[in-house]
């Protein structure tokens, strides 16, 4: 069980002798049974954690949305209208639960569960810090893409399952542009893993620094052109404006989900939200040097070196320095998306096609080529550490 | 637990099911269905040898190509499958038993 | 113990979906339970060290093959005419007792064959300890890209080949206007 | 420098892959195509050269470069059944390879100016190509094998080319004509092939090399009616056939006098320098096979026929390219001649004076039927004056061809003739071949320079043909190359001495390059082979090749002092009866065509008989199509025409016909009084069941062929039983 955070935890004192403990009361070994629980208590913390960003997320949406409007937005329930996701959800929940009678039962329940299990198995590998990671995969980057396409699975058999022409529509819009958009992504995080020489989380992040000039957007120029193109398919695969298509509601009611209610409904919504949050992690992983902070805050070494601070409260520091480094990089992500929604209008099909396959990517295999060339070429050296390295070289250092 | 037998028995299992669907049904896109059962048996098979064999990367290897060369059989086959719906409104197998035309 | 449980689980998804697939009646449903069934073999992957290849299952089974065969459901749906150019009765097209019957037969003997093959192996079970699971990302890119070269090349070109061949086949032909 | 197989093969692989390439684009990029084949000879040239400067000043005698691979392998057990190919570069093999691309780069570049015009200009660069890659492909093979599959690429290509105008219905014959005809050497050849693999176990010349010298072939005979045939001779004789087909000996000569229907620069590469050479090539890389088969006396007897004879046929020929033609012919049995006794390093040396100046001969040639659209010599007549530099070029030739002392053909020739001299003067049996061989020459000053005299002296026959002539112009690709060449026939490029073995030094010992190169495989440097061991591609060749010095040059031969001054004296008698004998032809030739003080008709109504027999070719042509096609394979054809007309049809497809007929019968009555009354129904059914079955069979049910295929499977898995 390759599992980072219990790694991490097990350094504490505590759980040593909470282990101890617990081999003497139940007269075995209990370090695995140990990590087991810590692992599934660090789940569901993460899942909590999640769906709350998720709610959290519809809220957001909601205000920014209003802001850019000028509008108030939600304002009633609590303060600034805060509470506005319990009142949903509490509303969902009580909603009466509608199967279509000419519906499949069986997929029509399945589906949005194979939508939220895609997103929350993506969680395993999100990387939170580089203690706070569920599960540090040496294929994890490959792993979230596969469990992010059950996701497609979801939706498409939520559309057909609906047994209603809006919905069937709506949902082969949904895979077929999941699938299609998948490509320009997949290609882009190669020429990524080409820049890391790896597939794992940590691989990926630890070839990056916590300054802009060392992260992959800044590495060169193809990868600078590539978190864009990420970023706009990553747009298209969560289904989100300006690619909403199979939701949208001037042609198709609401899409996939047109018959689904109640938590049904709220579940896919969930799966949504919390796409979007995943995603923005990764393209945060990716290319903006996911939770790493400038001066080897991260591993807190400075602190001890410099102030005498205790080792193990001085690391606890810097893994909430880096929990805060990206969640702020990704949450900013995560405005973007909002704006970008209510800012551009929706592409017609075929113009959606047109983009993925004649534009991205075309482009983004050029950027894969580039970076292998660029990686040949100049020996893995991103471009800052060229110019600086031909800088000092004038100025006589090395 | 983990042993080649299991991992053959599986196979096995996975393998039969695939011939049975290859056979008993009579549908077309069916009939694949049972194909991709099949070659997961062989690329599973692949992949157990390495591991209690020898452990050489190769039967990996092995396994992926067969991945490969399923999705390209997916991609082609149901392609075919949809000409020949256009053609002949049916993916009914006993409608593809003319051998000409 | 972990492992255990994983292969457990898996192995039951499999064979489970495999079953299922052969079992229902409904071609929709005997995709979904082909995806788990997929998922299954994932795991099995998983629980013998293949990690690249469980991830690899993962990306071109759920991601790519099981929304194929869904979309060529979907295409395909249509006219169900129940009888054949001769006019007689077709047999249902998820198969009746007699196709159920000849399958079975079918598989008997299959089996018979297998496992009169796999008999040796299932009988000398040896109960050595396993060696751990050490990665395999970067064991199978280098021989990938050294002994593999070839085989890897060939099946980028058939990668290809299909992809064109797919693109032609399943375009509707239009009347030339000349 | 160290060679490993990637520095060699591409001597090889770019003219290759430059037909390749031209396949595809010759049809859109004619030009390109031209270049990208003269530029990959080119480099092929510079290769070549660094591979002959390697082995003329750099390595030690004896050294030789060995590279192989396993091209497939099906040993079992003890059973070795190993094929292996590779490259084998030794002394000769370098020469050879400078010789082959050198007059390949001049003979491209003079054809981009000589085909230019030619709607199929850019096909003619991928033949050549094609046929370059696989005669430096033959020379730089290690075993018999590769060598065949080369020859065989060669004859295509002759074919091909022979046949290039293939509007024309003489130029279609004569490509047939070229390929049946090498043919018949061709299957003795790989009989030889098979033979020799039988006794070595493989084809490799080292390993031909060890066994001969290890004595493997000793006391192995085959016995045919009763005769023992050693199997050495057997398998020299084979091989030798395979010379006699590709270097054109008698009497499989036929071919090569039509091969001139080709265009005139694939006639100077394949049918003057190149694969014509290659035959003679052969035989002098199994020279040791030939020795120990005994089979040097009949070599011997057949190079002089081939070059006697066909110097006579040349006298009379009219058309200046024949003349070129039956003069190969008699060239290369001048290099057959030298096989046969023994003048192994003469003859080598023929091999590649004569592809220099028949080269440039026929270059020469080109440049006159280019300039005035004709070959017929008795329509030319001074055009001296229009084309200086082809005349010029031409004399120099001539000159070397007629052996004229300073020459190449001198140099060369002399030195076959002097051998020929010392084996008669020994031994009476060889004193038939001095005589045919001395005769020839004579005969070759007198037809060169009448063709010379023809064609550029005297007053134009022809106004017409004179005065629409074009003016000879300076041209990198169109008279630049003749001259290049015609510089080439200068003798001491080849030998510092008058006679070329030492005798009469001018330039010092120091300049008998080529004796010092090339040596003749005897007994001891045969078993100088059983040392080496070949090396995998791609090694770098670690034996230490500078350790022995280089040879120097042996005055005597390796013979003692005595024997030494004997065979001197011969060869300077020989030196100058063949100066004499030059000089008289040349006289004859002047003093016919030039002076006219000798009518040749009266010559030509003296002698009507022999002209009539040279006129029809010694009637080989009548022999080969007249009796043994008309009357032996047709007549067999006929017969077989009869047997399946008048036995087969019939007796079997009649006769079968006639029961067939009976049963129509039979089955007529049955049908009208059994059957149609009573049985109808029951016809019926049987026919249905008999179609369920069938059906059921064919279905197109793919279900159905699984469930077959799995149950054949396991009937045969069961019936293994592993």
């Amino acid at each position: 069980m390759n599992s980072t955070v219990v790694t991490y935890l097990s350094q504490s004192k505590e759980l040593t002798l909470a282990t101890e403990w617990l081999t003497k009361a139940l007269g075995f070994n209990a370090s695995s049974l140990v990590a087991f629980i810590v692992f599934a208590v660090v789940c569901l913390i993460v899942v909590g954690v999640m769906s709350t960003i998720g709610g959290l997320g519809t809220y957001a949406e909601r205000k920014i949305s209003a802001d850019l409007q000028m509008r108030v937005g939600p304002n009633r329930v609590g303060p600034y209208g805060i509470l506005q996701f319990l009142a949903d959800g509490v509303k969902m929940i009580l909603k009466e639960d509608i199967i279509p009678s000419g519906a499949d039962r069986f997929t029509f329940i399945l589906a949005p569960f194979l939508c939220l299990i895609g997103v929350f198995a993506t969680l395993a590998v999100v990387p939170f810090s580089s203690g706070f990671m569920l599960a540090d995969l040496n294929v994890g980057i490959f792993y979230l893409l596969g469990m992010a396409s059950l996701v497609g699975v979801g939706v498409f058999l939520g559309g057909y399952a609906s047994n209603s022409k809006w919905s069937m529509l709506g949902g082969m819009r949904g895979a077929s542009q999941i699938i299609s958009y998948e490509i320009p992504a997949t290609i882009t995080i190669i020429s990524i893993v080409l820049l890391a020489g790896g597939l794992s989380m940590g691989t990926l992040i630890g070839g990056q620094g916590g300054m802009p000039q060392q992260w992959y957007l800044f590495h060169n120029p193809f990868s600078f052109i590539g978190f864009f193109i990420f970023f706009i398919a990553s747009l298209a695969e969560t289904n989100r404006a300006p690619f909403d298509l199979p939701e949208a509601e001037s042609e198709l009611v609401s899409g996939y989900h047109t018959e689904y209610s109640g938590m049904r409904f709220g579940l896919f919504a969930l799966a949504e939200y919390i796409e979007v949050f995943v995603v923005c992690g990764v393209a945060t992983a990716l290319f903006l040097g996911g939770y790493k902070v400038p001066f080897d805050l991260g591993t807190g070494s400075i602190l001890v070196e410099k102030l005498g601070m205790d080792e193990m409260l001085a690391k606890n520091l810097g893994q909430i320095l880096e929990i805060g480094s990206f969640f702020t990089k990704t949450l900013g992500l995560y405005y973007v998306v909002i704006w970008v929604r209510w800012t551009l209008p929706r592409l017609r099909v075929d113009q959606l096609m047109t983009l993925c396959w004649k534009y991205l990517t075309p482009i983004a295999i050029f950027n894969l080529l580039g970076c292998a060339v660029w990686m040949y070429a100049f020996d893995g050296k991103s471009i800052y550490s060229l110019l600086f390295e031909s800088v000092a070289s004038v100025a006589g250092h090395h | 637990m983990i042993n080649l037998g299991t991992y053959l028995g599986i196979s096995f299992a996975l393998f039969i099911c695939g011939i049975l669907v290859m056979v008993a049904r009579k549908n077309i896109i069916a009939i694949l269905l049972g194909i991709e059962l099949i070659l997961n048996a062989s690329a599973l098979n692949f992949a157990a040898y390495t591991k209690f064999s020898n452990n050489n990367i190769d039967g990996h290897i092995m396994s992926l190509f067969i991945i490969v060369t399923a999705a390209a059989e997916a991609a082609v086959g149901l392609g075919i499958v949809i000409r020949f719906f256009q053609l002949r409104e049916s993916i009914h197998i006993d409608d593809a038993a003319s051998l000409q035309n | 113990m972990f492992t255990n449980t994983l292969f457990l689980l898996s192995a039951a998804l499999t064979i489970g979906g495999a079953f299922a697939v052969v079992y229902s009646e409904n071609l929709m449903h005997a995709c979904i339970f082909l995806l788990a069934s997929f998922f299954g073999v994932a795991g099995l992957y998983a629980c013998i060290g293949a990690d690249f290849l469980a991830a690899t299952q993962l990306v071109v089974y759920a991601g790519g093959v099981v929304i194929l065969m869904l979309f060529a459901i979907m295409l395909t749906g249509g006219t169900a005419n129940n009888f054949n150019r001769f006019g007689l009765e077709k047999i249902a097209a998820m198969g009746n007792k007699k196709t159920y019957f000849m399958a079975g037969i079918t598989a008997v003997v299959s089996s018979l064959v297998l496992l009169k093959i796999i008999a040796n192996v299932l009988r000398n079970q040896s109960s050595a300890a396993l060696e751990a699971n050490l990665p395999t990302v970067e064991r199978i890119g280098t021989v990938l890209a050294t002994d593999h070269i070839l085989a890897f090349e060939i099946s980028s070109v058939l990668l290809l080949g299909a992809l064109i061949g797919a693109a032609v086949i399943s375009r509707p032909r239009t009347e030339k206007n000349d | 420098m160290d060679y490993t197989f990637w520095t060699i093969a591409p001597i090889v692989l770019l003219p290759f892959f430059a037909f390749v390439i031209n396949a595809f684009i010759v049809k859109k990029f004619t030009k390109l195509a031209v270049g990208i084949s003269t530029g990959a000879i080119f480099v092929s040239f510079l290769y070549a050269l660094r591979i002959f400067l390697d082995f003329m000043n750099v390595y030690s005698v004896g050294y030789h470069i060995h590279k192989v691979f396993s091209w497939f392998n099906l040993s079992s057990g003890t059973q070795l059944f190993e094929v292996k190919m590779g490259i084998y570069i030794d002394n000769m093999t370098s020469v050879m390879l400078l010789m082959v691309t050198g007059a390949a780069t001049i003979i491209h570049v003079f054809s981009t100016w000589y085909m230019h015009d030619d709607p199929r200009f850019g096909r003619f660069f991928v033949y050549m190509s094609l046929f370059t890659s696989a005669m430096l492909g033959l020379v730089l093979s290690d075993n018999l094998l590769s060598v065949f599959i080369f020859w065989e690429l060669m004859g295509f290509c002759s074919y091909s080319l022979i046949g290039f105008y293939y509007e024309k219905e003489g130029a279609g014959n004569a490509s047939m004509k070229a390929f049946m005809t090498t043919r018949v050497g061709d299957v003795f050849f790989l009989l030889g092939i098979l033979a020799i693999w039988a006794v070595v176990g493989n084809v490799s010349f080292v390993d031909i090399y060890n066994a001969i010298a290890s004595g493997k072939f000793n006391n192995l005979s085959i016995t045919v009616f009763s005769m023992g045939i050693p199997v050495a001779t057997l398998a020299a004789f084979s091989i030798f056939m395979g010379t006699m087909g590709k270097s054109a000996q008698v009497p499989l000569q036929v071919w090569l006098p039509d091969a001139m229907w080709g265009p005139t620069p694939c006639s100077a590469l394949i049918h003057a320098a190149t694969m014509v050479a290659a035959g003679v090539y052969l035989s002098l890389r199994m020279y040791p096979l030939m020795e120990l088969g005994h089979l040097t006396t009949f070599i011997a007897y057949v190079g002089a026929i081939t070059a006697f004879g066909a110097a006579t046929i040349a006298l009379i020929q009219t058309d200046i390219k024949a003349v070129l033609a039956y003069s190969t012919i008699s060239q290369l049995g001048y290099m057959v001649i030298g096989i046969g006794v023994g003048s192994y390093n003469a003859s080598f040396m023929h091999l590649i004076t004569h592809a220099v100046f028949k080269a440039c001969l026929f270059l020469s040639a080109g440049s006159v039927i280019h300039s005035i659209h004709c070959q017929e010599m008795p329509q030319m007549g001074g055009l001296r004056k229009k084309l200086p530099y082809t005349f010029f070029a031409m004399l120099l030739c001539c000159f070397a061809i007629a052996g004229v002392p300073f020459f190449s053909g001198f140099v060369s020739k002399d030195r076959i003739l002097g051998d020929a001299l010392v084996l008669a003067v020994g031994n009476p049996v060889y004193i038939p071949v001095a005589i045919l061989g001395f005769g020839g020459a004579l005969l070759t000053a007198f037809y060169m320079f009448r063709m010379l005299f023809l064609t550029f002296f005297g007053e134009p026959r022809d106004h017409h043909i004179y005065d629409h002539a074009h003016e000879e112009h300076l041209g990198w690709n169109s008279n630049i190359p003749l001259l290049i060449l015609s510089v080439f026939t200068l003798g001491l490029f080849y030998s510092g001495s008058f006679t070329g073995q030492g005798e009469v030094n001018l330039f010092g010992s120091k300049n008998e390059w080529f004796s010092t190169l090339i040596h003749k495989p005897d007994a001891a440097s045969l078993h100088h082979f059983a040392e080496y061991k070949s090396e995998d591609l791609g090694v770098v060749d670690t034996r230490d090749k500078l350790e022995l010095p280089k040879a120097e040059f042996d005055e005597n031969h390796g013979m003692n002092e005595e024997e030494a001054h004997h065979v001197h004296q011969i060869h300077h008698f020989g030196a100058l009866m063949s100066v004499f004998i030059a000089f008289a032809g040349i006289f004859l030739a002047y003093s016919m065509y030039i002076k006219k003080t000798i009518n040749p008709d009266w010559w030509a109504q003296s002698f009507a008989g022999w002209r009539r027999a040279l006129q029809g070719k010694y009637y080989f042509d009548d022999l080969y199509i007249g009796k043994i096609i008309q009357k032996g394979l047709i007549p067999f054809n006929n017969f077989l025409a009869w047997f399946d007309m008048g036995i087969y049809d019939k007796y079997g497809i009649d006769g079968w016909e006639a029961v067939n007929r009976f049963a129509f019968n039979v089955s007529r009555w049955f049908d009208n009084t059994i059957i149609d009354s009573a049985m109808v129904d029951g016809t019926g059914w049987s026919v249905r069941a008999m179609n369920t079955v069938l059906r059921w069979v064919q279905s197109g049910k793919i279900q159905l062929y699984f469930m077959v295929l799995v149950f054949v499977l396991a009937g045969y898995v069961w019936k293994l039983n592993f």
